[in-house]
């Protein structure tokens, strides 16, 4: 049975050390926030210009000046700081945040990472996306495997345009998990969700693999 | 010398003709510079370029004046949620630069800091870097974004004292800082202004130095694009 | 995890070796980290590159490895006010690297930023500028300068909470931001280590993220380069 | 006569305009602060990090953490704000600064400045003075006319290393003021100390430069 969103991003928390500083997207990569580990402290970043993310605010908290990346009201903890967008940036660019959570569209063999716009249809804009899949100093995708219409999504390259250039580390779908060793090194499978065969994963991609499970 | 000013038609008087770049402060509706650009629209300039980086919503923030089709083109980094927006800029009768969030703000803030120019990995690979320069450094190729230098500024802060010295509350600090350094003329509005001698020294985000004008807008009835909660514990 | 140490050993334990390029903050005696240097140079780590603005005095700040023969190069604005360094730098024994104040600090905060360079017009056509890239821009000259990226930075800050959040006092936050932010590692030293929740969000001047070990230096002797007073009003 | 320090920093103080950001040197140049003219505010800029210098501290509140560029004690007043270098170089590089008053050891007839070192000689550095020369609005140099040895200092190109090259609006020596309007015009003699001659001026002058008296 493949993973549902939630065993995704719980699948995506494994990923967190303690003391890491995250940056998350939006949608599933936001659940991701729900499965920290126990006794790690994982610190979440909003590129909009705060550290130490809380939960959404009971409803007679709510504050305008207080939303996420996503525009959602959230809460402030007690370790939490602001600053200004450079600022957030500089924190991005600069290689501070130690693993972001996107979505993606497409993920090519290379690592090459789509998922800011499709050709025809309206342009919204790449937002923080392709600093954080430049700086942050590890890109894990969170995707469904194929798409609505049934394509790989994991593929030899991508045709949409590009987010980042070779950036991704590790790819979370819905029928399991590829990781690669560093930037020059092929993706290799190294999970199959509960009842997934390698089989099924091997008929829905057409990205090379390796398989290492 | 006295930067506090009555209204906002007040603080931008003089300052304003068509076919200004305006740099603006904000992210989503949070802490947008809404008396300013009401008084903007109000005085029915056109031609404007906003580097901004959101395009407001239908009919908030800089929505209103694209609602007004005083806009003639965008430099952002999303513009989601804005029907008008989609229209105008599928009609091609709005231009729009995207530009990725981070490379926007540092371009602001370099603008501002007397650079015209720095490197980047971000967008290298992808069209944003299409046509930029390109250079080597220990082995990583980087692209070469500009510094953006704005005719006026307009940012929104949360207290400012009366020398100019300003504060910003929470989220709603975003492009603020850096738009307020990137015009050759930034006029503010704060929700109060205070004596001087009220803000700390110490803590002060936006020293008076980048605040030509200010006016206090209050009160605001500050929007909200989703309002996500969790329920109360039962006691 | 836990990012207080005991002392300025603990605290720099593993992290030093010979030939570190360390980046270091203070302006002049303010704002220096004063145990950490003590630490380093009781750990006979040599060969070091120190980015600072200065070299500390004779026997204060870096002055004090200068004297143990620890620094093999200076990267500053300005050494005055050392005699010692003085004489290593004119017999040779000391190289530095002299670098326009705010190109240093501008240099840091790249560094810590992600930008590997950027364009000034500082030091064109000087010596400074000598050997390095130009770029027209606008039809001004800009001068290419390379951002700084240390092995470790040593900083001094006020007061820190638990989980690192950091604020300076006054003019004591100099250099010790940027330095800060450009190092694989920052070790920073603090007057007070107080609980989470003490400090303001919105006066947070380094965010716990640039703070990967933290110690409490306190009792602290300030050191005053020139004391300058004015007489009191007879009452 | 020709002017003394004092004078020489009051006629300085004469360019000051209401609602200045300014930054002083060391040397007669910090005397400035002591003419700015009644009525109008003029902000003080230290390039460490601070606006809104106040004047020297009482002896009882001396304080470590509170210096200006030449490291003396000062103190703050109720419109002051502080900052890191990095922001303060921004404010000065990007062009914030309406003023600033420096001493030189020479300055050419095309606005070079030469104030930091002298080959042969220890070499202290150029601190923030070359940020200052290429960042601030105005820049006036207040320096004696002719050096200890008798030697003109306003000279058709300077001998010494350059801090920055066609930068000075305003020379003020003992003996004169020269003005330029902007940087492709040649200098002007616009005023005399009271007692000097025209003559003296050019006799101890070696740069070109006209007469607007």
């Amino acid at each position: 049975m493949p993973w549902d969103r939630n065993q995704m991003a719980a699948r995506a928390a494994q990923e967190l050390e303690d003391g890491f500083y995250v940056n998350l997207g939006i949608g599933i990569p936001t659940l991701v926030a729900n499965y920290i580990p126990v006794g790690k402290t994982v610190t979440l970043q909003s590129e909009n210009g705060m550290l130490g993310i809380g939960p959404f605010p009971y409803p007679d908290e709510v504050d305008a000046d207080l939303i996420n990346a996503g525009k959602q009201t959230i809460s402030e903890l007690a370790s939490s700081s602001y600053f200004s967008s450079d600022q957030s940036f500089a924190m991005i660019r600069g290689g501070h945040i130690d693993l972001t959570v996107l979505g993606a569209m497409e993920v090519s063999q290379d690592g090459d990472i789509a998922n800011w716009m499709i050709p025809g249809k309206m342009i919204k804009g790449m937002g923080g996306a392709m600093d954080l899949v430049a700086g942050v100093k590890k890109i894990i995708v969170v995707m469904d495997h194929v798409s609505k219409s049934g394509s790989p999504k994991f593929i030899p390259e991508c045709s949409l345009p590009l987010t980042g250039k070779n950036v991704v580390d590790l790819i979370i779908t819905d029928l399991g998990v590829f990781r690669r060793k560093d930037h020059d090194s092929p993706f290799q499978l190294v999970e199959l969700a509960p009842g997934v065969t390698e089989d099924e994963i091997a008929e829905k991609t057409t990205a090379a693999y390796e398989v290492a499970l | 010398m006295k930067k506090i000013y009555d209204s906002a038609e007040a603080a931008l008087d003089g300052l304003l003709r068509d076919g200004l770049l305006i740099a603006a402060g904000g992210f989503g509706l949070c802490g947008i510079p809404e008396r300013l650009l009401d008084a903007i629209r109000d005085s029915g300039v056109k031609d404007l370029t906003f580097v901004s980086n959101n395009a407001g919503i239908d009919n908030e923030g800089i929505g209103k004046l694209l609602r007004t089709r005083q806009v003639r083109k965008m430099i952002s980094s999303y513009v989601g949620e804005n029907k008008e927006f989609e229209r105008q800029f599928l009609s091609k009768e709005l231009e729009v630069e995207f530009c990725p969030q981070g490379t926007l703000a540092e371009r602001m803030r370099a603008g501002g800091a007397g650079i015209p120019a720095f490197y980047t990995k971000t967008g290298v690979g992808t069209v944003v870097a299409e046509g930029k320069e390109h250079k080597e450094f220990d082995g990583e190729t980087y692209v070469m974004e500009r510094g953006i230098n704005a005719d006026l500024s307009i940012i929104k802060g949360w207290k400012a004292d009366e020398a100019g010295n300003l504060m910003f509350r929470k989220t709603a600090r975003n492009f603020n800082q850096p738009a307020a350094t990137c015009g050759k003329v930034c006029v503010a509005e704060v929700e109060e202004i205070v004596p001087v001698g009220s803000l700390d020294p110490d803590c002060i985000h936006l020293p008076s130095i980048y605040v030509n004008r200010l006016i206090c807008g209050a009160p605001y009835d500050k929007k909200i694009e989703f309002v996500t909660t969790r329920e109360r514990e039962e006691a």
